[in-house]
């Protein structure tokens, strides 16, 4: 039996494989066996509901797709009424990925989460006119959103940096100061696309967030960074399609993953990714992850 | 329906007027398709990183069919697909619509292919189709045979498919009507259609679509209730909800 | 006959078709037909030779590649005897790229160049420990350099902005009040590759540079943000495939565009999408580039 | 040599011992072609993102062919075309070598393709050649057709080509040698050799490349003056010119 097992932080994963957020629901369920899975982190909820941004809301990028969804959301008490409860049954770890629009909201939303594996925080979506990106790109307000947020739970708190900084070590320093458990790294980024009908901005909002594998030898930098600078558990997600890349990722400084888009390209990816990690493991002669990185 | 995600091999590619008809080998995913349900469909690799939505045309307990029209890069390449390919397929999905037995279609070009497939599910009823071209215009033979009137317009006729509408317009009351087709034409549908037709009304929605899922959220639509989501409240949508801007 | 004409800043070119420095040489000649192209901008030439980094200095990443090459070069004295005047023959407009590890340096190498189009500044290279990157991501380091080049030459004076920066509109606001003619936008991106036989950084410099289609929303992206804040020609570079890249930039704020890595994947590709621009200008009714973007 | 880039179509993919034998047809790259040369062989679309460098193997006026050996991604996916699939092909790439009428060749596995294409310029000589197991090697009895004395040996029968330089080490003397096989290999050949011996051999060299054109610097290898580009001053080198470290 090869052992994929993980620790992040204060918690132990049955393996580093965890779905990101806002790419699932509850119909992936029929195609994936979340049983398997490390954990889940939800889609983003806020304390109020969230109606997003106005279509198109996605569209492809060469190896890779640009969303400007907007946080769509039905807001924390539909969140706690409908969704929570189902989630807790599907028999994996369950991260909740929280947005607030400010300070209060972030404390409020906190402040009514329990019973789950941990508390993710969103200061770096790309795609909202207030928080998001925002907030991530200033390590005193990661800081601050931070300590609110630990402030108002026990659960272990993940916070989710945003790639659009110069030192991303400076954010996640502040994320740790501020009582992080752990940080993402990172969220989708910045990208423009031109319709060449109109001539404009193809979404709305002028930009959107480029994820895929586009992005990996990106983010992946971003994980060796604060590997490098910081100690703190990390997450790594940006643009992981196949076993090699949660290699690359585990050895560049992450303790676990998270798989985002590539579940549109492959919904069956997280499965199969966590059987070659198996397969690749057993040929190489390890018996746990953890080995891997030992000299 | 259950969903289930496969690699399925082509059997067969071929034109059919100015689209695609690809033909897959399956066993599990027709078997589960009701009313309503679409496939998402994607090329292996990263190239086009995406699926692309289709409706079913048509199928059997070993294979089915779509219908496909170049429109972008995507369905360029999906275009191109030969016998013994390998397609990622997704489905069924979407929510499952329960048709009447008889009613009316209205298909613009493409359009056609849905309500193709609704009609498997319906015993006659009249079908609107308008197309560019005369020989454009498929599938009018296999109606007729299910027992549906069928009228036809073509733009090299000089007429659009609410041209017939409006000619025949009391054949609409009191039936069930389903329409397919651009954005254009619903709009102008919808402005011909009376009170008592538009409450009896259904339109076959299209986004851009990410996952077919309702994962990600960027398949939505406007409708008077705020964004509702094209794959998993739709695609099928009462024509009075949604919002045209 | 349409006209793909532009004007960069000062300059007429025939087309905004560009060759990016550092991915073509002579040999390309036979290949590619230089007379048609709006200019080549030649490899980055330092004061003194340098040896570049060791091997390996390539490999592949999911739509794009990344480069540790180093700047290699055989010093700007081998460079005026042997290469320059080779480059004069080429019948197209010739950009010097200068590469220095001190402001000194990049004035004692500007000083010298003469009789060509323009001279772009390189302080973006991520693969170099003096230099480069380090000085593109100092606003102040950035209009220094710019103005002590600008002291030294009487030729357009270019300068090669860094992705790696949170404000790129600050450093493109330095090289204007620097002196420059135009920027380009931008540089390759710095991304990590781990090698799961080693277990290391594949580089020895463990960053390379990411360039081709992977990265190419981001770097327009930079381009539409200098073209709103800062009122100077933009040279736009970073996964430019098509022709339809180009018309992106073009409408994103771009006056001309450098074509890169694709000439790796496609070494036709200049000419192919030269061919489809006039196409595609011909389809819409233009008969000038300029009138894309008139409203 | 005058390089071209062109787009040719596979005329047949076969195996050869453990390896893939792609034929193309071509009419322009393969006529221009000398002993030293290479061409970049690439799929359509960008994956992989760059071509990958392959010896010529042989060819005619209409065809030429390469071998290929399964490595990474890259190889992986090319050993999988099918007759009618186009490639990217740039060639004839690298510097020309003026090959000896006789001379001895020493090669290693997939080592054994540029020799045999530079045997085309020669009369004879020997081939000392190494592989894994007895089926992998392959293109002797060509060899030994073409003149030359061929002596095999495999780690099948335990051992390896560096063996079999010690048992003949006077057929060396006085030849031009070249050496292709794995670093590891041209390293122990090296420690073997005496120093005429090395005076004259040559050693075919490989590093990862991006454009074969001389324009990224990407393929420098370390030789005794400084880097060299092993696209344009390469593929083959002196021996005793190359730093192994
Ligand atoms: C539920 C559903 C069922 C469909 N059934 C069929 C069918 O049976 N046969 C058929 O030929 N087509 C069908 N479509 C439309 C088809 O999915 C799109 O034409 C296709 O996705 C376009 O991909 P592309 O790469 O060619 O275009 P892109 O290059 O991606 O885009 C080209 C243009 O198409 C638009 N577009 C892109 N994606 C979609 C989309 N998902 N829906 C609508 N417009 C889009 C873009 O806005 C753009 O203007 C269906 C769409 C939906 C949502
Ligand atoms: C001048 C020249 C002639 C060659 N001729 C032949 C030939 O006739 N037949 C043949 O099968 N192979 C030949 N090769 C080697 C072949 O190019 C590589 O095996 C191939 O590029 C590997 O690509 P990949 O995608 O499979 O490997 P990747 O996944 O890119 O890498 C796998 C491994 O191969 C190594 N590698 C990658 N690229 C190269 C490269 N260009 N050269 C050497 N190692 C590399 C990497 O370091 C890595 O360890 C030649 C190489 C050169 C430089
Ligand atoms: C359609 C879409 C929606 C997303 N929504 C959220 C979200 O609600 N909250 C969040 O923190 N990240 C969100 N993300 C970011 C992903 O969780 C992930 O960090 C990012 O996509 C990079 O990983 P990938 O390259 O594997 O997709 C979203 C990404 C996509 C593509
Ligand atoms: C192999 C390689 C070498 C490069 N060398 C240089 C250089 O010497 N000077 C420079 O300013 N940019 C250099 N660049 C950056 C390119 O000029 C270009 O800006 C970048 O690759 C992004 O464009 P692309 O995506 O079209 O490749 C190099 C890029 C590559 C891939
Ligand atoms: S396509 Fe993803 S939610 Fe509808
Ligand atoms: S492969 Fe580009 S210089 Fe040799």
């Amino acid at each position: 039996m090869i052992d994929l097992s993980t620790k992040l932080g204060s918690l132990e994963l049955q393996n580093p494989v965890l779905l990101a957020s806002g790419v699932w629901d509850f119909p992936y369920t029929k195609i994936i066996d979340f049983k398997r899975l490390g954990g889940v982190i939800c889609k983003g909820v806020s304390p109020f509901p969230k109606e997003g941004n106005p279509p198109p809301r996605i569209t492809e990028t060469h190896c890779g797709l640009i969303n400007s969804i907007g946080l769509e959301n039905k807001g924390f008490d539909y969140f706690e009424c409908e969704i929570l409860p189902e989630l807790k049954k599907l028999g994996t770890k369950i991260f909740v990925n929280i947005f607030g629009e400010s300070i209060e909201e972030f404390k409020e939303i906190a402040s009514k989460i329990k019973e789950v594996a941990g508390v993710e925080v969103n200061i770096s979506c790309p795609n909202v006119s207030k928080g998001g990106e925002k907030f991530g790109k200033d390590p005193k307000m990661v800081f601050s959103i931070t300590k609110a947020v630990c402030g108002e739970t026990d659960l272990p708190v993940i916070v989710k940096l945003s790639p659009s900084v110069e030192n991303i070590e400076e954010t996640a320093q502040a994320a740790k100061e501020g009582g992080a458990m752990a940080v993402t790294a990172s969220n989708t980024f910045p990208g423009l696309v031109i319709d060449l009908e109109s001539k404009r901005p193809l979404f709305k909002r002028i930009t959107g967030g480029l994820s895929g594998p586009a992005i990996k030898p990106l983010a992946l930098y971003n994980v060796y960074r604060i590997k490098n600078a910081v100690d703190i558990p990390i997450i790594g997600s940006g643009g992981i399609s196949d076993y090699k890349d949660v290699l690359e990722y585990f050895i560049a400084g992450a303790s676990a993953v998270q798989l985002g888009s590539i579940i549109f390209n492959n919904p069956l990816a997280p499965i199969e990714i966590l059987d070659n990690l198996i397969c690749w493991l057993g040929e190489k002669g390890y018996k746990n992850l953890k080995d891997v990185n030992k000299k | 329906m259950e969903p289930t995600f496969r690699i399925l091999p082509v059997l067969e590619n071929k034109k059919l007027g100015p689209y695609n008809k690809i033909t897959m080998k399956d066993v599990q995913i027709y078997a589960h398709a009701e009313c309503g349900n679409f496939v998402m469909i994607g090329l292996q690799g990263f190239d086009p990183y995406l699926s692309r939505p289709f409706s079913f045309l048509e199928g059997n307990r070993t294979s089915f069919s779509i219908l496909l029209k170049v429109k972008g890069r995507g369905t360029e390449l999906l275009s191109k697909v030969k016998k013994g390919d390998k397609l990622k397929v997704l489905g069924p999905l979407g929510k499952i619509f329960c048709p009447p037995k008889e009613g009316i279609l209205i298909a613009g070009g493409i359009g056609i292919a849905p309500v193709y497939y609704q009609s498997r599910w319906m015993k006659g009823g009249v079908l609107f189709y308008g197309a560019k071209r005369k020989k454009d215009l498929i599938l009018t033979r296999e109606f007729k045979d299910k027992g549906f009137t069928v009228r036809t317009i073509t733009e090299e006729d000089g007429g659009l498919v609410t041209d017939l509408l409006k000619e025949y317009t009391d054949e609409l009351d009191g039936k069930q009507i389903f329409v397919c087709g651009t954005k254009g034409m619903i709009k102008s549908i919808k402005g011909i259609l009376n009170k008592e037709q538009i409450e009896k009304a259904y339109v076959y929605v299209e986004e851009r679509m990410g996952c077919g899922l309702g994962g990600c959220k960027s398949c939505a639509v406007k409708t008077f209730e705020g964004y509702k989501l094209v794959c998993t409240e739709g695609p099928i949508f009462p024509l009075k909800e949604v919002k045209f801007d």
